[in-house]
């Protein structure tokens, strides 16, 4: 068994990349393979946001990382830097900097690149999905 | 937060809003804000951190904040036990609140 | 021993001279994507500087079209394929 | 102090290769901001400017309309992070035209085939 950890740089339904991260993440538990990690960044950061709202009959990508999360552990890290400039800010970063609504919930996390760092130290495989 | 009849916009954690807000005033306002005094230590780090921001356009982290003060002050100041003695907690982000520098990003 | 991660179309020649530039002796490049246009025996030269050691990920070929516009000589893999090669490799660096 | 000018590339504890130029998207910075969070937290880490990621290092550059932010100031900071271990793609150099004169940092010109070291002798590499 492997540890593995993804870092996401795609925003969802703009490339492919965020449907063949969330794809390998589903093929590494599938065969037995531990998804320890998801970093989100640069635009990745836009898979985390809770006010996604894509047709029924398209997949619903923050469902799936969520998905991965209850079934399997997977952390769901989203950069704070990378995503308080795009407008993802969770219940206590909204309140941090004063803006209205929030826009990130568990099990999304909100990290500093060290997570991603640290990620990369303690994971057998890191595997980069870019748009 | 008024400094000599003037308001100075602050965020919910205290920074300014507006970093052309700052001076000396304001930076001893915010200090005072959080009970401390500011000392001729003190004001030798903020100068060092304003300098730091105006050559490289962001607030240090710890590491090389320490590496800046070593460089500009001497090798008795430029070490984390010191600045930790000056600025308790986080010698980085208060340091970059009285100082007049952007929040750090979180990242570190 | 490296896999290389592409997803560009071979048009996009500056990613594939990068890729060349850091491809090893034993290293092995993965098309997903839009680089699986890269597959086609007529884009030939963008392959050249891998020597052979090159996949395609199917489900991605097959989505576009080109399931019977392989070249011989790129191994097609399915996503257990994928995840084989992140196992036999224990580095993994993508190009985009 | 790490000795660059051996001509085997000595490997850091992780490579960030760089790759898009500066202002016009957001790769370059938040690229560099991996290297420097990485560096904060002890780990040595050395940077691969290849392609148009060369433009980086050009000398001369500034503030792009409305106060965007350039990465001269970033790359200028490095050294504050004690990263001084800077690789330039020689054949990316050539190709823009480009000599180390022309760069505001120093850097190890590499061939292909030290590239290709470079990246086997990383424990650790992410490309932006």
């Amino acid at each position: 068994m492997l540890n593995y950890a993804l870092l996401l740089h795609a925003a969802p339904y703009s490339h492919q990349a965020a449907l063949s991260a969330l794809r390998f993440a589903d093929t590494v538990v599938a065969n037995g393979h531990r998804m320890k990690t998801i970093f989100f960044y640069h635009d990745g950061v836009h898979n985390a946001s809770a006010l996604m709202a894509p047709p029924q009959d398209e997949v619903h990508l923050a469902d799936g990382w969520k998905r991965l999360h209850q079934e399997h552990g997977t952390e769901l890290l989203v950069c704070v830097a990378a995503g308080l400039r795009r407008g993802l800010l969770d219940v206590s970063e909204a309140s941090r900097h004063g803006v209205m609504s929030h826009s990130l919930e568990a099990p999304f996390e909100l990290t500093g690149v060290g997570q991603l760092v640290d990620a990369m130290l303690t994971s057998d495989r890191m595997i980069t999905f870019a748009p | 937060m008024m400094v000599e009849g003037h308001p100075v916009a602050l965020d919910p954690e205290g920074y300014l809003v507006s970093l052309d807000d700052w001076s000396e005033r304001v930076a001893e306002a915010l200090a005072a804000d959080e009970g401390r005094e500011l000392t001729p230590a003190h004001w030798e780090i903020i100068g060092v951190l304003r300098d730091f921001y105006q050559r490289f356009e962001a607030a240090p982290a710890m590491r090389p904040l320490v590496k800046a003060v070593k460089q500009a002050l001497g090798e008795e100041k430029g070490n984390s036990i010191y600045l930790m003695r000056l600025f308790p907690d986080s010698p980085a982000k208060v340091g970059a609140r009285l100082a007049g520098l952007p929040k750090p990003t979180n990242c570190l | 021993m490296m896999l290389h991660l592409l997803n560009r179309s071979p048009r996009s020649t500056a990613t594939y001279q990068d890729v060349s530039e850091a491809f090893g002796s034993d290293d092995h490049l993965l098309l997903i994507e839009d680089a699986c246009y890269a597959a086609q025996p007529s884009a030939g030269a963008a392959l050249e500087p891998f020597g052979g050691r090159v996949s395609v990920l199917q489900e991605d070929l097959v989505a576009r079209g080109l399931a019977k516009r392989v070249d011989p000589s790129v191994e097609v893999v399915d996503m257990n394929g994928f995840l084989a090669l992140t196992e036999t490799h224990e580095r993994c660096v993508s190009w985009f | 102090m790490i000795d660059v000018s051996d001509s085997r590339p000595v490997p850091q504890d992780l490579l960030v290769v760089l790759r898009h130029p500066p202002h016009g998207t957001h790769w370059l910075r938040e690229g560099l901001d991996v290297a420097l969070v990485a560096a904060a937290f002890g780990q040595r880490v050395g940077l691969l400017f290849q392609g148009d990621g060369i433009y980086a290092l050009l000398k001369g550059q500034q503030a792009g309309p409305l106060g965007q932010k350039g990465t001269h100031p970033q790359l200028a900071m490095l050294e504050m992070y004690d990263i001084d271990t800077l690789w330039v793609s020689a054949r990316g150099l050539n190709e823009r035209g480009l000599s180390a004169d022309d760069l505001m940092l120093p850097v190890v010109p590499l061939e292909a085939s030290a590239m290709v070291e470079l990246l086997q002798r990383h424990p650790h590499t992410l490309i932006f």
